[in-house]
């Protein structure tokens, strides 16, 4: 028998349909891009650049109709443009290294997990091995072998960030290659590789998703902590986590320092947070 | 089970034997040594001090008087803080840590659980979102600003409670207790959240609720046991982290604990403690995992070890 | 209240007087042990263990006389032997301490170097001794005659032999068995935490010694510290936040303490490395930056900017004549472009340089500033290489640096510490060769007479300056914040604020 | 002709856990079964409820390693095959398990879920085609391609387990082990699924392994028939033969109990099922396994185990009491 | 909406739906899957509900216990015991289910709890419900195990489902519903799984049971020999509506409507000749989408008349006796 094909709407479809239908998650993306767009294309309408400093107006305050409109820092350099450019490198860093850490961890984890027995095992030490190991060393060495640039920097903030999404997705993963739908696939003739891509990721989806959303602003923040041993982003370029340093320091005499950046990443942070709900939602086939 | 945790207890050895062997070589690829100062003196005496240390012998034959240490329970001197041996300090340190770790802990579970659960429950109502805003300020203020912001209202405004030290007993544990919970109260309540709303909609989920047992045990009773696999396995390696001391908690509340002399020792190639806290941590982390390991085997037969 | 509770910062190294490096901890020991001599609370030398003291012709040997009827706080009684015990527990290799190098290289007392060493173990070759119970000797190779300022507890504690013997370093911490000689006496050691002092009612001057407790706190973050001080944890604090500085005063207007210490910033150039082996472009650099600015703008903490190497540290001294102290900035950046043209550079051909600095903020601080300075007067395109303190340390060695932010504490408050420093034979690794400057040193080092001496310092210190191997920039202040109830904490260069010369009303 | 699926001898367990001090045990489930299925030919297993059915389904797809004897397929030993080739042999076959939700992957649609064996069997396919076999194995089960759109959760129990179904045929396999695959379906759908798989098996000499409680189902499907009970093989017997006779009380039980739709007769026999304890299959019985529910059981039956022995025309049975059939 | 008897009229029975429909809400569009069922239930009565794979059985069950999945819901009322079910708040509900209503549900591999002990998850109700002490209750639990026919009882009760084959996990449902001896019992296929000798065993107590405390049944089941031995009466559903109703013994002798007719005929039977091909009702099956006007059965009947583009109402076609459909009752 011949069958007539369906028109079907594939999953994807399905699922951007119905995570455009949540409105919060809308709005976040919306108010996510533009702050992007604020970040990447805000400092071009300076006649200066985050790097110029104006020693004769350090420390300006806030004054809405100046040229400096948010004042300056102690360098006098222009607070609004040191926040946007600094959101280029954050941002930028943020979601690179949640993505990177995040694929590592829920690969090696599912693979862990749905391997069980010796592999699992082996995997697991080796993990804790890598948890245990000194993290301020690891970073010195690092910014020893890789020089304190950015590669330093992202595999320094990637090195440790893997392993806790692993930990869970692994945990996960083991309830999941229990599952007698596991059992199909295996069945069926599928590869390990198959199966935990195909049927043991896809079911970890929705806490790597709202993981993953933590993760961004974890590693946004620790790219701060990771100057002070040396790497990091390096002045005169400035940086989300750098300048909410900074802005910490000053905060019980200048409060705007630390305001601006921080109001920028927590906003950010919202809009993950609900665009996290809104991804789990929309990959949840139970959802209508 | 007991064979199990053996077995599991003598993978752990191994594992912090291969830990303890990568972290002996490796930290000493570090720039710099203990001793390595911006005044430059003599090399006889720079020598004469390091021989003090051993550190002059071959890397190889270091390790095998660290591990010879080990075995008789002596971890060895301590060269950034000359007056105590790696013991002394980890003894002098670690209860600290681990009361506020402890605490942190368990006020992060039991909150962040709650916050999880009451948000999976009322999906993208107001306590959803209070939860939610609850994760955001967890995770987006970060230790160092929100730990003085605590202090500048409750201890120095209110004068209700110290801004540090470690005098005041139960006075000194709250604020760091609060602050160090906040952003796993954040973590442990979105993966909560999660896995909750997943495991609501699960088959024996409806069959405990068609039991008419009320919306409180279908959920505490039949529902949070899967929703809560995922968090207990998060929270193996992060009270291990907890309960072996935050180096940000502990400057910011100037406490005593292992978390800080962490830092401090590998900031001043402090070769022994970096090994003796490392160590502990390892331990604590082995052990950690193989209790999650346990828990969710508890809670989950199918995973049950070996089951 | 009785207890007097002062902030150290981050924790000690150790308690042991003989082993101890740390300025923090050097408080605490001075209130526990007394040297030879001792400093008041202005920072003044004063008779300390020892009543006087003579010099001998040729200023080569000092003889000290001991107080009568001293002892240690277990009753003992102490005697000059103790004294020379604790500088050869000092030299002695096993001992493992790296502060022998202010007997064989700060001043140089006969036979340290070799015990020191390790070439010898023969005490009796020791140019320190005790010929009688009050009486100490000590023979110099050269004259010194800053050695007076070495000879306080920081390098001259005494030693109780048997509770060492008996105990190791425990003797040190452990509060039933530290027997010390000073106007305190160590009750409580919570490492990381604090350490509490009492009165020690077996010292010779204890009548005048008015507070009965002292609490030293370790707190490492200087926002907490400030914190604590505000909750009133803390009467006087180790630090004051550099942001802060300002509002500070005036918000507490007395409570403000800046005075400078004998900590010099400097930034240093490396000569092997074009094109900083051009001297006009060192030069250049130099005067480029606004120091004024830089200190009181950038960094705020009150630091004083310096164009001399030697000065500011001992009013007696007057240096050599420094041209670039006189001019304006607008002269000197004028001279600056000009120096930066004819070495060769200009807007098309900038100069590009890496500024190796620690992390530290204040340290990032200055050189984010000095950068931007260069960058807007000479158009210098500067990266900050901020590294981690050991890092930065083995960076030096390693000469892959340009531009070095340098900093150098000196021993005593005196041009001299900073000046032999810079001496090519003392291998500091400037790789800077300059004959002349080691032959005006060695000139001055045999002059006992202090003010002779010193003309013969500056004269050396101009061959230094002028060469341009590094660029001064200014010199670190204390920074404490003190109660006003706390009376008799005042400024002292060399920065001593023994508990026993201040009370609590 | 090799069968292209043998079990000699096999026996499978479960690990349990072993308490505070123990180490796991190993409890054996099924226990020296003994299997060949030739091309084209359906072997019907019936049995008692918990006796080890799926688990010998399992076994057989080797998902479950034996702890004795082995399993063969055409011949070859998947415990010696590497993962390549064990996979590559295992998708030549395929299972309808037992439980039809649980076999289906919560987050793919069943278009996902079909595709998925063809991906394996026939890589080549466009995506179109993909798309219209997907469609046509739906309707071959009775259910609409626009099911193709569905999640499992949406499907009734009846519909979840013809999409077990359709992907067990759609990849066109060699063998398949269908766990009671027809349990959940109206007699109608039922009938129009079993006569696909003779169909199949028609068309393309497939292999099937059928295990059901449906013995008028299995009586039409098997050309030979097995009754397991607490693990072992009671009784084995062309269908034809079994079906006139059985030679176990089991078996025989098994038969008489099969209700008829026909209120008056149904009536009657409400009250008289086997009375008698059921065994556990953690401690069988020392004797024979239906010995304390046999209604023709003696002291030897609670004492010796009987032995599964021949009775010539391929029937074979385990009972010390079976008089030699005609 | 056209009521066929006033609702003060069914109080008289333990049960009885009126007009119960349940919908889907799916991306955007709703599909109605059971559609204006009206039924009545008298105590102690078994009623079988037959029909289609996908008509409609368990959704129908689903909603009077009121676990339609999120997507779902129902409209109509459904009065037991006086009260609708339907517009129960959660909580009053909660006192009926698991206390006078129960359900077995259709998959027992997924429907028990896999992280509690099969003990722990019967006596739940008990304790509940009944406030016997832990201690008790387990052992009622093991009890009832024993009952259903799972060897060992005591000690199966402190396995998990996991350990557990297909047809023992059904027997541990049923002994779940058995055990709180509910007024209703809904067993949504409850014996799919279990051998005829054991399933005979089952359904005898279940009746019994049923006699002990006066429960009424709602047997779903495509066994049409499992409802010759116990139901009472049979409805048949296709399509999500009830196509004939009436006593068990003139239904399965005398089916009136054709997909009944159907069913009976394509039961296979041990006795029947072995034929190639067992005989199936000719047509596709239907398979959800929109709820037409139309007879959902009128695209397979071999009967289809013009009539049959209108749904006929369920009318009374002798004793106790409801057909839908325009097909003259044979004589
Ligand atoms: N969550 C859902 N969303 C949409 N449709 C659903 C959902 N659940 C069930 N359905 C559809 O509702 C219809 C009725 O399902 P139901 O489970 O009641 O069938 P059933 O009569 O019990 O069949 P079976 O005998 O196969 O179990 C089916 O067509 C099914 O596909
Ligand atoms: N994971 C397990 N651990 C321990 N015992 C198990 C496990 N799985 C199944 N069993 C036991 O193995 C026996 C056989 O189970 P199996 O599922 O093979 O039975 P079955 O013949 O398929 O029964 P049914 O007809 O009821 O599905 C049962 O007694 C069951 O209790
Ligand atoms: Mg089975
Ligand atoms: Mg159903």
């Amino acid at each position: 028998m011949k069958a007539d094909l369906p028109k079907l709407r594939s999953a994807a479809s399905v699922q951007f349909s119905r995570f455009s239908a949540n409105r919060m998650a809308m709005i976040s993306v919306w108010l996510l891009a533009l702050t992007v767009a604020l970040c990447f294309l805000g400092p071009y309408a300076f006649p200066f650049t985050a790097e110029d400093a104006d020693f004769d107006n350090i420390s300006a305050g806030v004054d809405l109709f100046s040229i400096h409109p948010f004042g300056t820092d102690d360098y006098g350099r222009d607070l609004l443009i040191r926040v946007l450019e600094g959101g280029q490198v954050s941002l930028m860093i943020g979601f690179l290294g949640a993505l990177v850490a995040g694929v590592i961890g829920v690969l090696y984890g599912a693979v862990a997990g749905f391997a069980g027995g010796r592999t699992d095992n082996i995997m697991m030490r080796f993990v804790e091995v890598l948890y245990g190991f000194p993290y301020v060393i690891l970073v010195i060495l690092l910014s020893l072998l890789l020089g304190g640039g950015t590669l330093a920097l992202f595999t320094a903030l990637v090195f440790t960030l893997w392993l806790t999404p692993a930990v869970i997705v692994r945990a996960q993963a083991q309830s999941l290659s229990r599952r007698e739908f596991i059992e199909a696939a295996r069945a069926g003739g599928m590869t390990s590789w198959q199966i935990v891509t195909q049927h043991i990721v896809p079911n970890t989806i929705s806490l790597v998703i709202v993981y993953g959303s933590l993760l961004v602003p974890e590693v946004i923040l620790s790219e701060s902590f990771l100057s002070f041993l040396g790497i990091g982003i390096k002045e005169p370029q400035a940086s989300w986590g750098n300048l909410i340093q900074i802005g910490t320091s000053q905060m019980a005499t200048d409060l705007r320092l630390l305001l601006l950046p921080g109001t920028l990443l927590a906003l950010v942070l919202f809009c993950l947070n609900f665009i996290a709900d809104g991804l789990r939602d929309a990959f949840d086939p139970n959802e209508h | 089970m007991i064979p199990f945790v053996a077995k599991r207890l003598w993978n752990g050895f191994l594992t912090l034997a291969a830990l303890a062997t990568l972290t002996f070589f490796v930290m000493r690829l570090a720039p710099g040594g203990p001793f390595s100062r911006n005044r430059k003196i003599s090399p006889e005496v720079q020598a004469n001090i390091e021989a003090a240390f051993h550190l002059d012998e071959p890397v190889y034959q270091q390790f095998a008087r660290y591990i010879w240490g080990i075995l008789r329970g002596d971890l060895g001197p301590s060269t950034r803080f000359r007056d105590y041996s790696v013991n002394d300090l980890i003894a002098a340190g670690l209860p600290t840590s681990l009361t506020i770790g402890f605490w942190a802990i368990l006020v992060a579970a039991l909150v962040g659980i709650a916050l999880g659960l009451a948000g999976a429950l009322r999906r993208n109502g107001w306590t959803d979102y209070a939860a939610g805003a609850v994760g955001v300020i967890g995770i987006a203020i970060p230790i160092f600003i929100i730990g003085p912001l605590m202090q500048a209202y409750f201890s120095v405004y209110l004068g209700w409670l110290p801004v540090g030290g470690w005098n005041d007993g139960w006075r000194s544990l709250i604020l760091p207790v609060l602050v160090l919970a906040l952003p796993n109260i954040a973590y442990i309540s979105r993966l909560t959240r999660s896995s909750t709303i997943e495991v609501l909609r699960e088959n024996h989920v409806r069959t405990a609720r068609a039991k008419g047992i009320g919306p409180a045990r279908v959920l505490l009773g039949h529902a949070m046991t899967g929703a809560l696999l995922p968090v207990i396995a998060y929270l193996g390696p992060a009270s291990a982290a907890l309960i072996t001391g935050s180096i940000l908690i502990e400057t910011v509340f100037a406490l005593p604990g292992i978390g800080r002399f962490f830092v401090d020792a590998a900031l001043n190639r402090d070769y022994p403690l970096v090994m003796g806290i490392t160590l502990v941590y390892g331990g604590f982390l082995i052990i950690f995992n193989i209790m999650t390991d346990l828990v969710r085997g508890w809670l989950d037969p199918r995973i049950r070890h070996e089951g | 209240d009785d207890t007097l509770d002062r902030g150290v910062g981050s924790e000690w190294s150790s308690l042991d007087p003989h082993v101890n490096f740390d300025a923090a901890a050097a408080w605490i020991l001075a209130d526990a042990y007394e040297g030879l001599v001792n400093f008041d609370s202005k920072g003044a030398l004063i008779p300390g263990a020892a009543e006087s003291w003579d010099m001998s012709e040729d200023g080569k040997t000092y003889t000290f006389h001991l107080r009568a009827g001293l002892k240690w706080s277990n009753g003992d009684p102490l005697v000059a032997q103790d004294f020379v015990n604790g500088m050869l527990r000092t030299l002695n290799p096993e001992t493992a301490s790296e502060k022998g190098y202010y007997f064989y290289s700060s001043v140089q007392v006969k036979g340290a170097a070799g015990l020191a060493n390790g070439e010898t173990t023969d005490v009796s070759t020791l140019g320190v001794t005790a010929p009688d119970e009050r009486t100490v000797v000590i023979e110099m190779v050269a004259p010194a005659p800053h050695m007076l300022q070495l000879m306080s507890s920081f390098q001259m504690a005494p030693l109780h032999g048997p509770s060492v013997a008996a105990h190791g370093s425990a003797a040190f911490i452990d509060p039933a068995l530290v027997v010390s000689n000073g106007a305190y006496v160590i009750r409580e050691v919570v490492p990381q935490s604090h350490v509490l002092l009492e009165k020690n009612a077996n010292y010779w001057d204890a009548a005048k010694v008015s507070i009965p407790f002292v609490k030293y706190h370790v707190t490492e973050d200087v926002n907490t510290e400030l914190l604590r001080y505000k909750a009133g944890e803390i009467d006087v604090t180790y630090d004051i936040p550099l942001a802060q500085m300002e509002s500070l005063k005036t918000e507490m207007p007395g409570e403000v303490l800046t005075f400078p210490s004998t900590y010099l910033i400097y930034y240093s150039f490396n000569l092997s490395l074009p094109p900083f082996d051009n001297v006009d472009l060192r030069r250049a650099l130099s005067l480029a930056i606004d120091r004024e600015v830089l200190e009181g703008k950038i960094v705020k903490g009150g630091a004083i900017p310096t164009y001399s190497y030697g000065g500011g540290f001992d009013p007696a001294y007057l240096g050599p004549q420094i041209v670039e102290a006189s001019m304006t900035q607008a002269e000197r950046e004028a001279l600056a472009r000009e120096l930066y043209a004819k070495a060769g550079f200009g807007p098309d051909n900038p100069l590009k340089l890496s500024v190796a600095s620690t992390v530290a903020e204040i340290n990032v601080k200055r050189a984010n500033g000095i950068a931007l300075m260069w960058k807007k007067v000479l158009g210098v395109e500067t990266e900050v290489n901020a590294q981690e303190r050991k890092a930065w340390l083995d960076l030096f060695y390693t000469d892959d640096w340009g531009v070095f932010a340098d900093n150098l504490v000196g021993d005593f408050a005196g041009p001299e510490t900073f000046l032999s420093y810079m001496r090519p034979s003392a291998e500091p690794g400037y790789d800077w060769v300059k004959p002349e400057y080691d032959t005006a040193m060695d000139v001055a080092a045999a002059i006992p007479d202090l003010p002779k001496r010193y003309e013969a310092l500056a004269a050396a210190e101009k061959i230094l300056l002028d060469d341009y191997i590094f660029a001064p920039i200014a010199i670190e202040p204390y920074r404490h914040l003190v109660k006003p109830n706390v009376k008799g904490f005042e400024p002292s260069v060399a920065g001593y604020h023994n508990s026993q010369f201040i009370t609590l009303e | 002709m090799t069968p292209v699926l043998e079990a000699r001898n096999l026996t499978v367990g479960y690990k349990i856990p072993g308490g505070l001090f123990a180490r796991p045990q190993t409890l054996p489930i099924v226990q020296e079964v003994n299997i060949s299925l030739l091309p084209g030919q359906t072997l019907g297993i019936v049995g008692e409820s918990g006796c080890g059915k799926s688990t010998l389904g399992r076994a057989l797809m080797y998902l479950i390693k034996p702890l004795a004897g082995e399993v063969l397929w055409s011949g070859q030993n998947p415990a010696q095959m590497s993962p390549e080739v064990l996979r590559k042999n295992r998708a030549q076959m395929q299972i309808i398990f037992q439980d039809p939700i649980a076999a289906l992957d919560p987050r793919m649609t069943l278009a996902r879920i079909l595709s998925r064996p063809l991906a394996t069997f026939e890589p080549q396919l466009s995506k179109t085609d993909v798309q219209t076999r997907v469609a046509e194995a739906l309707q071959r089960v009775g259910l609409s391609p626009d099911f193709a759109a569905r999640y499992p959760h949406e499907l009734s129990g009846g519909q979840a387990q013809r999409v077990g179904i359709a992907r067990a045929i759609i990849g066109r396999p060699k063998v398949i082990i269908c766990d009671e695959p027809v349990s959940a379906l109206d007699v109608s759908i039922q009938a129009q699924v079993v006569n696909l798989l003779m169909d199949l098996q028609a068309e393309m000499g497939l292999a099937l392994v059928f295990i059901s409680h449906n013995l008028a189902v299995v009586r039409h499907i098997s050309h030979q028939v097995m009754v397991m009970c607490l693990g072992r093989t009671v009784e084995q017997a062309p269908r034809d033969a079994f079906y006139a006779r059985q030679l176990h009380p089991y078996a025989a039980a098994l038969k008489q109990a099969v209700p008829e739709p026909d209120v008056a007769a149904e009536r009657l026999r409400r009250g008289q099922s086997l009375p008698g304890e059921l065994p556990s299959i953690a401690h069988p019985p020392p004797g024979c396994v239906f010995s304390s529910r046999c209604p023709q059981a003696q002291d030897l039956c609670r004492t010796a185990r009987p032995l599964l022995k021949s009775y010539g025309s391929g029937r074979q049975g385990a009972c010390h009491f079976i008089e030699a059939p005609p | 909406m056209d009521c066929e008897t006033p609702l003060t009229q069914m109080n008289t029975n333990l049960l009885s739906l009126h007009d119960l429909s349940v919908h889907f809400a799916h991306g955007g569009g709703q599909t109605t899957v059971v559609d204006r069922v009206s039924l009545t239930l008298g105590a102690g009565e078994v009623l079988g509900i037959v029909g289609e794979s996908g008509s409609g059985k368990s959704q129908l069950l689903f909603a009077l216990m009121g676990l339609l999945a999120s997507n779902g819901n129902a409209t109509g009322h459904a009065l037991f015991d006086g009260q609708d079910l339907l517009s129960l708040p959660t909580k009053a509900l909660d006192r009926v289910r698991g206390a006078s209503l129960s359900m077995i549900f259709q998959d027992p591999m997924t429907a028990l709890n896999p992280y509690k002990r099969i003990g722990d998850q019967l006596a739940e109700g008990l304790i509940h419900h009944q406030g016997l002490p832990r201690a008790a209750a387990l052992a009622e639990a093991s009890r009832m195990l024993d009952r259903v026919r799972i060897p060992d009882a005591p000690r199966a009760a402190r396995r998990y489902p996991h350990e557990f084959s297909g047809g023992m996990r059904q027997r541990v449902m049923i002994a779940m519903a058995l055990l709180v001896k509910p007024k209703l019992l809904l067993a949504d296929e409850p014996t799919t799984a279990l051998d005829v000798t054991i399933q005979a065993q089952v359904l005898d107590l279940m009746l019994e049971i049923a006699h002990e405390t006066g429960t009424a049944i709602i047997l779903v089941t495509h066994d049409l020999g499992v409802v010759a031995r116990i139901c009472d009466r049979v409805a048949v559903l296709y399509g999500g509506r009830i196509m004939e109703e009436g006593p068990a013994e003139t239904m399965l002798s005398d089916p009136r409507h054709p997909y009944a007719r159907g069913l009976l005929a394509t039961t296979p039977r041990l006795e029947a000749a072995i034929t190639p091909r067992l005989p199936t009702i000719p047509g596709a099956p239907r398979s959800g989408g929109a709820m037409l006007p139309s007879c959902p059965f009128a695209p397979r009947c071999s009967d289809k008349m013009p009539a049959c583009d209108h749904m006929p109402p369920l009318r009374d076609i002798g004793p106790e006796r409801r057909l839908a459909c325009h097909l003259e009752p044979a004589p």
